[in-house]
C-alpha cells in the first residue's frame, strides 16, 4: 500500500493561484448572474470583467513586490511558477484584455455580445493563458493553451456570420493539428529526460552533454511547428490572414497581442536554454524562421485590398521581429521582447480599434470584405480627426519617431547589434523600411484619394463613448510612449533579469 | 540661459499643436499670428543665446534619459555651442519671416490652419535636429522634417503632382535615412555613445576602414537631405508645394542639414580626406550639373531649385576640402538671399495667377516695383557681387579651392559663379524686362500685400550686409571647428582673381541682360537653338528622370502590365519606386500560399513539420559523423 | 526477443504519420477530425510505453491528460461543424472559400 | 515472447484499422474503425502496465467521443459514401513518408542517458490506479482542475454554438429588425 502523503498547507503557496483564480471566479460569477436573472444589459458584464481583470490585476502587481524582494516564487508541487517573465507576460495579457473588452460596447449591436457567455469564456480563456506562462510544466502548458484556445474558436464563431465561422474551423483545425505537434514533442522531450519539467528537462540533457542530439532536434522540430502555429511564424502562419479577417476586429486585434505574448513566453521558456547551450541547428532554423517570417509576409501585406488582411500580415512581420529576440536571447533582448510588446499592444489597439469603430454590419455594395482600402478613401475630407489617428497608428507602426513603437525597434535592432549580430540587425531595419510601404499606403488612401461618395456613412457608425476613448488611449500611449520607454524599461530589465533570462 | 534653450525648441511646437488644434476649423487669421508670434519668441530666445555664447559660454542640458538599460545608454540633451546657436539663428530668423509671409501668401487657402501647424512642426523638428547633442536626437530630427516635408510638399494633395512629388521626397530620403541609420550603428557599435563629445573625442582610436564606413554612410544621409547627385531628382520636383514651404525648406534649412551633419561631424571627417576629396568633387559636379539645368528651364521656381542645389554643391566643396567654417557660413549667407529669392517668386506666383514660365511674364517692375527690387539684390547677392554676402561666403569657396590647389574644383566652381550669374540675371531679366508677355494671356497682376514685404526686408538687410559679420562669426566658430584662414598669400595674385571673378560674373549678367531683357515672344520650341542638342539634354535634366523610369520602372511594368491592370494599383504604382515593384510582384506570386483552402493550410504545416525535421536529421548525422 | 521503448516510438511515429496523412488528405470535415484524434492517440501510446520503460508516472498523467483535451477538442470541433452546417449544408472544406490572398 | 507476440499483433491492428479510418470513403468504416483502433491502443496500455489508462481510453474515447461523433454523422447525414475531392494525392503520400522516415530514423537510435530518474516511480506493490490517483491529486491537481475548467469551456462552447440563438444573427440584422423581434429571442431566463 501506498503511504499516505501529508502536504503542509503552507508549502503549497496557494497564493500563487490567486490571478487566475480571480478571473475564473469571474467567469463564474457572470454565468451565475445570468442563471438569477436573464436579459442584463452587455455594459453590466464588461463592467464585471473589468472589475475582476482589475483584482487580477492588483493580485499580480502584489506578485511583483514580492518577486522582487523574495525571487521566483514556486506553488503547488512546483506546477506553479511565477517568475519575472511569468509576472511580467501576465500584466500584458491582463492590461490587455482589460483594454479590449470595452470594445464590447458598440453603439450597433452584434451577436456575440448578445450573450453573457461570450464574457465568461473571456475570462476563462484569460485565465488560461495566465496559467500557460505561470508553469514550466509542459502539462499544465498544454492546457492552458488548450482551455485559452477552445474558448477563443468560440469566441470567433459566436460573431455568427459565414466567414467567422469559416474563420473558427480553420483555425480549430489547425490548432488541432498543431496540439498534435506539441504533444509529440513533449513526448520525445519526456522520452529522453523523464521529466515533463522544461528546467529539469533542461538540467537532464545539460548532464547527457546533449547526447540525444537527434531526439532534442527531432522534438525542437515539433516544438517550433506548434508555436510558429501560436505564433505565426511563416509556414505555419496561413491561418492568420482568415482568421482576422473572419473575426470581428476588436477579437482580431485582441489576438495579435494577448495569445502571442503568452506564446511568446513559453518559446522563451522552451527555446532560450537550447539557443544558449550553442545547439547550432535551433540558431539556425530561427534565424532562417525570423528571417523568412519578416520578410515574406511584409511582402505579402503590400499587395492585400483589404486593411484589416494587411494588419494581419503586419502582425505576423511584428512577430518574426520580436522573434528574433528570442534567438539573440541576451537579457537585452528578452528585455525589448516584454518592450516591444507593450508598445506594440497600445498601437495595435489603436488601429483594429479604429477599424472596429468604422464597421458596417453588412458588406459595403461590391466589395468583398469589411474593411478595403477604398473605404478609407479621403476620410481626412469627412473626419479629419479620425484620419489623423489612424494615421498616427500606422506611423507608428512603421516605426518612425518618435512614436512608440520606433522605440521597440530600435532597442531590439540595438540589442541585435550588442549580441553581434549585425547582418540580422540589419534585415531588421531593411524590413521595417519596406514595412512602411504598406502603412504608407493606407495613408496615401486616407489623405491623398478623393472621398468616395457615400462611403462617409460607414464612419463611426459602431462607435460610442468607450470606443472613443479606448481610441484616445491608444493615441496617447502611442504619442507619448517617449516618456514612458526609459521607466518602463527599468522595470522590464529588472524582472527580466532577475528571472535568470 | 536653459529656459531660453527651452523657450528656443518648444516655441515652434506649442505653435503646432496650437494651429493643429484649430485645423478642423475654418481659417483663422489669429492662427497664423500667433505661430508666428511664438516662432519670434523662438528667434528672440535665440538672439538671446547668441550673445551669451559669443561671450565665449555654451549652453548643455540633459533633458531626460531615454534609455538606460544594460549597455544601452542614450540620455537626450540638447547643445548650444557656436556652431548649433548659427543654425539656430538662420533658422529662427527665416522661419519667422516665411511664417509672417505665409499669412499673407496662404490667405485664400482653406488649410490655412493645417499649413501652421506642419509649417511649425516643420521648425520645431529642424530646432531639435541642429540642437541635439548626439546622433540619436539628430536622427530624430532628421526624420521628423522629412515627414513634415513629405506633409508640406503634398500640402494641396488634391493634386496628383504634389502627391507624386511628396512621395518621391519621402522615399527617397529614406533610402537616404537607411545609409545614416547603419553610419549612426557604426559609430553606437564602435564607440559605445552617440553623443557627439564623446564620439569626436573617440573616433581617432578607431581602425581607418570603421572611420571611413562611417564617414560613408553618414555621407550617404546627408546625400538624400540634401538632394546631392545621385538622389537629386527630388528637389526639382519638391517645387509642386507651397512657395513659403520651398523658401523654408528647400532654400534655407531642410536641405543645408546635410552640411550641417558634415561640418558637425568635422572630426570623423577630418581623419577620412580621401572621402573629403570625394564630397568636394561631388559638391563640384553637383554645382555645375545644376548650374547647367537652370540655364534653360522654364519654370521660375525650378530654376531657383536648381540653382539651391548648385550652392549646396558650392557647402559641399567647402565641407569637403575641410573648410568646415567657409562651409557653414556660406550656408548662412545662402538661406538668406535664397529665401528671400523664393518669396519674391513667390509674389510673382501670386501676381501671375501661378504662372510659372518666365516667358510668359515680362515687364513687371512696372506694377511690382518692391519685389522687383528685392528679387534683382536677392539676385545680385546670388551672383557674388562685393558687397553683398554672396562675394564674401562664395568667393570665399573660390578661394578655398585655390589655396588647397584643387585647380580643378577651382575651375568648375568659377565657371559655376558665371553661369549662376547668367541663369539668376535671365530670369530677372525675363521677369520684369522687357514687353509685357503676359497680357497675351489676359492676367492683370499686381503687388502682394504690404505686410508681405514688409516681412520679406529683413532677408532683404540680411543679404546684403551679411558679408560684413565675416569676422565675427569666424571668431566665433572657430571654438569647434578648425580655424584655417584661407589667404592667397601673394596679393596680387588675390587682387587678380578677386577681380577678375567679379569681371567675369558682371559679364555674365550683363550677357543675361542683353539676351534676354528685351524679349518679346513666348517660345514655342521651334527655334534652333531649342533644337540643339544641349539645350535637350539641359531642358530634359540630363534625361535622369526618364532614365530611372526607363531602367527601373519601364521593364517592370512591362512585365506584370496583366496583372497590373487587374488590381487598381495607380497609387501604389506611384507611390512605390521600381524596387518595391519587384517585391510587389513577389508578392502577388507568392500570395498563392494563402490559397484560402483549409487543405493546403494543413499541407504547409506538414511540409515546414517535414522541412523542420529533414534538417535534424541531416544535422544529427553530420554531428555524429564529426562526433565519430 | 523482447519489445524494447524504440519499438513503441517507431509505431507511435507511425500511426502519427498516418494521422497526418489523413490530416492532409481528408476534406470532409467530420473525417479530418477523426484523422486528429489518432495524432493525439499515437502520442499516447508512446507516452504510455516511455512511463513503462523509465517507470515513472509523469508520462501516464500526460496521457490521462490528452485524452481529457481530446475530448474538449471534440466538443467545440463538433459545435463550430454544427453551426457552419446549419448555413451551408455542408461539410466539406472545399467550399470554405470565401477569404483569400 | 508473449509480450513480443501482443505487441506485434496489436501493432498490425491498430495500424491497419487507422490505415481503413483515413482511407475509406464510407464515413461508417472509418468511424467503426476508428473505434476499434481506439479499443486496440487501450490493449497496449494494458500491456504496458497503465490499467487506469486503458480503461479511460475505453471509456473516454469509446465511450464518449465515438458517441459523439457518431451523433454528428447522423446529424450531417454522412453515413453514405462522402465524395471527396482529391488535390494532389501525391504531394499527401510523399509528405507521409518523408516524416515518417525521418521520424523513425531518429528513433531507431536508442536512448542513451545516466541521468533520467523517476520522478515518480511506479512501484511494484501498488495497483496503478491507485498510483496514479496518488499523483494525480497531489502533484497534477492544479492541472486536473484546470482540466476541469477546459471542459467546463467546451461544454458551454458546444452548448452555444450549437444553440438556437445562433440561428439568427444580430451581426447580420439591421438595428431595426432587432427591434423588431420578439421576446422569445432574448436570452430566456436560466439560459438554455
Amino acid at each position: 500500500m501506498l503511504e499516505p502523503i501529508h502536504v503542509a498547507l503552507g508549502s503549497l503557496n496557494i497564493a500563487t493561484l490567486a490571478p487566475m483564480l480571480i478571473a475564473i471566479v469571474g467567469a463564474l460569477s457572470i454565468l451565475i448572474i445570468d442563471l438569477a436573472k436573464g436579459g442584463l444589459h452587455k455594459s453590466l458584464y464588461v463592467m464585471i470583467a473589468l472589475l475582476f481583470l482589475l483584482l487580477d490585476l492588483g493580485a499580480l502587481v502584489d506578485f511583483g513586490g514580492v518577486f522582487l524582494k523574495n525571487g521566483t516564487i514556486l506553488g503547488f508541487f512546483d506546477v506553479m511558477l511565477m517568475d519575472g517573465i511569468a509576472i511580467l507576460s501576465q500584466i500584458i495579457i491582463v492590461v490587455g484584455s482589460m483594454l479590449f473588452i470595452p470594445l464590447a460596447l458598440t453603439s450597433k449591436r452584434f451577436h456575440e455580445y448578445d450573450y453573457p457567455e461570450y464574457f465568461a469564456l473571456f475570462m476563462f480563456m484569460i485565465a488560461g493563458f495566465q496559467f500557460m506562462v505561470a508553469t514550466d510544466n509542459l502539462i499544465m502548458i498544454f492546457i492552458g493553451l488548450e482551455t485559452a484556445s477552445l474558448a477563443l474558436y468560440t469566441l470567433i464563431a459566436l460573431h455568427n456570420r459565414s466567414k467567422s465561422f469559416e474563420a473558427a474551423v480553420k483555425y480549430f483545425t489547425m490548432g488541432a493539428l498543431a496540439a498534435g505537434f506539441y504533444a509529440f514533442g513533449s513526448m520525445i522531450l519526456y522520452a529522453i529526460s523523464g521529466s515533463v519539467e522544461i528546467n529539469q528537462i533542461a538540467t537532464i540533457m545539460a548532464e547527457d552533454h546533449y547526447r540525444n542530439i537527434g531526439y532534442v532536434l527531432l522534438s525542437m522540430a515539433f516544438m517550433i511547428a506548434a508555436f510558429g502555429f501560436k505564433l505565426s511564424m511563416v509556414p505555419f502562419h496561413t491561418w492568420t490572414p482568415d482568421v482576422y479577417e473572419g473575426s470581428s476586429a476588436a477579437l482580431a486585434g485582441y489576438m495579435s497581442i494577448v495569445p502571442k505574448i503568452a506564446a511568446f513566453v513559453v518559446a522563451m521558456r522552451l527555446f532560450e536554454f537550447l539557443v544558449h547551450s550553442g545547439v547550432a541547428w535551433l540558431q539556425v532554423i530561427l534565424y532562417i524562421g525570423v528571417v523568412v517570417t519578416m520578410t515574406a509576409s511584409n511582402i505579402w501585406a503590400l499587395v492585400q485590398s483589404d486593411v484589416k488582411r494587411m494588419l494581419a500580415y503586419s502582425s505576423i512581420s511584428h512577430a518574426g521581429f520580436v522573434m528574433a529576440a528570442i534567438l539573440i536571447g541576451t537579457t537585452q533582448s528578452n528585455t525589448g521582447l516584454f518592450l516591444y510588446w507593450a508598445l506594440f499592444s497600445f498601437t495595435n489597439l489603436g488601429a483594429f480599434t479604429m477599424l472596429w469603430v468604422n464597421r458596417q454590419k453588412n458588406l459595403i455594395a461590391g466589395q468583398s470584405s469589411d474593411h478595403p482600402y477604398e473605404k478609407f478613401s479621403g476620410m481626412v475630407k469627412t473626419m479629419p480627426m479620425a484620419a489623423v489617428m489612424m494615421g498616427l497608428f500606422m506611423l507608428s507602426l512603421a516605426g518612425i519617431p518618435p512614436f512608440g513603437l520606433f522605440w521597440g525597434k530600435m532597442y531590439l535592432i540595438g540589442s541585435a547589434v550588442s549580441s553581434g549580430y549585425t547582418v540580422l540587425a540589419l534585415i531588421m531595419a531593411l524590413n521595417s523600411a519596406i514595412a512602411g510601404y504598406y502603412y504608407l499606403k493606407l495613408i496615401v488612401f486616407m489623405f491623398m484619394k478623393e472621398p468616395i461618395v457615400g462611403y462617409d456613412q460607414y464612419y463611426f457608425m459602431n462607435a460610442s463613448l468607450s470606443l472613443k476613448t479606448i481610441i484616445g488611449i491608444a493615441a496617447v500611449g502611442t504619442i507619448f510612449a517617449v516618456f514612458a520607454v526609459n521607466p518602463l524599461l527599468k522595470v522590464i530589465t529588472l524582472f527580466v533579469y532577475n528571472s535568470g533570462y | 540661459m536653459e529656459l531660453y534653450l527651452y523657450i528656443a525648441l518648444f516655441a515652434p511646437l506649442v505653435g503646432s499643436l496650437y494651429s493643429a488644434l484649430f485645423s478642423g476649423s475654418p481659417k483663422s487669421q489669429q492662427v497664423g499670428i500667433v505661430a508666428s508670434g511664438l516662432l519670434f519668441t523662438s528667434f528672440l530666445s535665440s538672439a538671446i543665446l547668441l550673445t551669451y555664447v559669443m561671450s565665449g559660454h555654451t549652453v548643455h542640458v540633459e533633458m531626460m534619459t531615454w534609455m538606460a538599460t544594460g549597455d544601452l545608454y542614450i540620455p537626450f540633451g540638447f547643445v548650444v555651442d557656436q556652431v548649433s546657436v548659427v543654425m539656430m539663428m538662420v533658422v529662427t530668423i527665416v522661419s519667422t519671416v516665411v511664417h509672417v509671409y505665409s499669412i499673407g501668401y496662404m490667405d485664400h487657402d482653406k488649410g490655412f490652419n493645417r499649413f501652421f501647424a506642419w509649417l511649425s512642426a516643420f521648425v520645431f523638428s529642424m530646432m531639435v535636429l541642429v540642437m541635439s547633442d548626439n546622433f540619436a536626437g539628430l536622427f530624430i530630427g532628421w526624420e521628423g522634417v522629412g515627414l513634415c516635408s513629405w506633409g508640406l510638399i503634398g500640402f494641396w494633395y488634391h493634386k496628383e503632382s504634389a502627391t507624386w512629388a511628396a512621395n518621391e521626397a519621402f522615399i527617397m530620403n529614406r533610402i537616404a535615412d537607411l545609409g545614416m541609420l547603419i553610419g549612426i550603428f557604426l559609430i553606437y557599435w564602435n564607440v559605445g555613445s552617440l553623443q557627439y563629445d564623446v564620439v569626436f573625442a573617440e573616433i581617432g582610436n578607431l581602425q581607418p576602414v570603421i572611420i571611413t564606413w562611417i564617414g560613408i554612410f553618414l555621407f550617404i544621409g546627408a546625400m538624400g537631405k540634401s538632394a546631392q547627385f545621385p538622389l537629386h531628382t527630388w528637389l526639382a520636383d519638391a517645387m509642386e508645394g507651397p512657395t513659403p514651404v520651398s523658401a523654408l525648406i528647400h532654400a534655407a534649412t531642410m536641405v543645408t542639414a546635410g552640411v550641417y551633419l558634415v561640418v558637425r561631424s568635422n572630426a570623423i571627417y577630418d581623419l577620412i580626406p580621401n572621402v573629403g576629396i570625394f564630397i568636394a568633387s561631388l559638391g563640384a559636379f553637383v554645382a555645375l550639373f545644376a548650374a547647367s539645368m537652370a540655364l534653360v528651364n522654364r519654370d521660375m521656381k525650378r530654376i531657383i531649385a536648381y540653382s539651391t542645389l548648385s550652392q549646396l554643391g558650392y557647402m559641399f566643396v567647402a565641407a569637403g576640402l575641410g573648410a568646415y567654417w567657409v562651409a557653414l557660413f556660406h550656408l548662412m549667407a545662402h538661406a538668406f538671399f535664397k529665401a528671400l529669392l523664393f518669396l519674391g517668386a513667390g509674389n510673382v506666383m501670386h501676381a501671375m495667377h501661378d504662372e510659372l514660365d518666365p516667358f510668359k511674364m515680362g515687364g513687371l517692375r512696372k506694377v511690382m516695383k518692391g519685389t522687383f527690387v528685392m528679387m534683382t539684390l536677392a539676385s545680385v547677392a546670388l551672383a557674388g557681387i562685393y558687397p553683398f554676402a554672396g562675394f564674401f561666403s562664395k568667393d570665399l569657396i573660390l578661394e578655398v579651392g585655390f589655396v588647397e590647389h584643387h585647380y580643378v574644383i577651382y575651375t568648375v566652381l568659377l565657371l559655376t559663379a558665371g553661369l549662376t550669374a547668367f541663369y539668376s540675371f535671365r530670369l530677372v531679366a525675363l521677369i520684369f524686362h522687357g514687353e509685357e508677355r503676359y497680357k497675351l494671356f489676359g492676367i492683370h497682376p499686381h503687388e502682394a500685400y504690404k505686410f508681405m514685404l514688409v516681412a520679406m526686408s529683413p532677408l532683404l538687410v540680411l543679404a546684403i550686409i551679411a558679408g560684413s559679420f565675416k569676422m565675427t562669426y569666424f571668431q566665433l566658430v572657430m571654438n569647434l571647428l578648425p580655424a584655417t584662414q584661407y589667404h592667397v598669400h601673394d596679393q596680387t595674385t588675390y587682387w587678380i582673381m578677386t577681380i577678375g571673378t567679379q569681371l567675369f560674373v558682371i559679364a555674365a549678367i550683363l550677357f543675361a541682360y542683353k539676351k534676354y531683357a528685351n524679349w518679346s515672344n513666348v517660345p514655342d520650341g521651334s527655334s534652333a537653338m531649342e533644337r540643339s542638342f544641349f539645350y535637350k539634354l539641359l531642358w530634359n535634366q540630363y534625361y535622369i528622370p526618364k532614365m530611372y523610369e526607363e531602367i527601373f520602372a519601364k521593364p517592370y511594368a512591362e512585365l506584370s502590365r496583366i496583372a497590373w491592370k487587374q488590381i487598381d494599383l495607380k497609387i501604389v504604382d506611384a507611390t512605390v519606386d521600381a524596387i518595391a515593384n519587384g517585391i510587389y510582384k513577389t508578392g502577388e506570386n507568392t500570395r498563392d500560399i494563402q490559397n484560402g483552402n483549409l487543405s493546403t493550410m494543413l499541407r504547409w504545416m506538414v511540409v515546414g513539420l517535414v522541412v523542420l525535421s529533414i534538417l535534424a536529421v541531416a544535422f544529427t548525422v553530420g554531428y555524429n559523423a564529426v562526433g565519430a | 526477443m523482447a519489445i524494447t521503448l524504440t519499438h513503441y516510438l517507431v509505431l507511435a511515429s507511425v500511426l502519427f504519420v498516418i494521422g497526418l496523412i489523413g490530416v492532409m488528405r481528408r476534406k470532409n470535415l467530420l473525417m479530418l477530425f477523426f484523422a486528429t484524434e489518432i495524432l493525439l492517440n499515437a502520442t499516447n501510446i508512446a507516452f504510455a510505453a516511455i512511463s513503462h520503460y523509465i517507470g515513472d508516472l509523469s508520462g501516464q498523467m500526460f496521457a490521462f491528460f490528452i485524452i481529457a483535451i481530446a475530448a474538449s477538442e471534440v466538443a467545440i470541433g463538433l459545435g463550430l461543424l454544427i453551426v457552419w452546417y446549419k448555413r451551408t449544408g455542408k461539410i466539406d472544406l472545399d467550399q470554405m472559400n470565401s477569404m483569400r490572398g | 515472447m508473449f509480450e513480443a507476440i501482443a505487441f506485434y499483433l496489436f501493432a498490425a491492428l491498430t495500424i491497419v484499422m487507422f490505415t481503413i479510418t483515413v482511407m475509406t470513403s464510407q464515413a461508417l468504416y472509418a468511424i467503426t474503425a476508428m473505434a476499434a483502433g481506439m479499443i486496440f491502443i487501450s490493449a497496449f496500455f494494458f500491456i504496458l502496465g497503465a490499467d487506469f489508462l486503458g480503461a479511460i481510453q475505453i471509456i473516454v474515447y469509446t465511450g464518449a467521443v465515438m458517441a459523439l461523433y457518431a451523433f454528428g454523422m447522423m446529424f450531417f447525414d454522412t453515413t453514405r459514401n462522402v465524395v471527396e475531392k482529391r488535390t494532389n494525392p501525391r504531394i499527401v503520400f510523399v509528405l507521409g513518408v518523408l516524416a515518417a522516415v525521418m521520424v523513425v530514423a531518429i528513433f531507431v537510435a536508442p536512448i542513451v542517458s545516466n541521468n533520467i530518474q523517476a520522478l515518480y516511480p511506479i512501484q511494484e506493490n501498488v495497483g496503478n490506479s491507485q498510483a496514479v490517483g496518488m499523483v494525480l491529486f497531489t502533484k497534477y491537481l492544479v492541472p486536473f482542475e484546470l482540466a476541469a475548467v477546459m471542459l467546463l469551456v467546451a461544454m458551454i462552447g458546444g452548448i452555444v454554438l450549437a444553440g438556437k440563438k445562433m440561428d439568427k444573427s444580430l451581426t447580420l440584422m439591421k438595428e431595426e429588425e432587432i427591434d423588431g423581434l420578439d421576446e422569445g429571442f432574448e436570452p430566456e431566463a436560466g439560459g438554455h
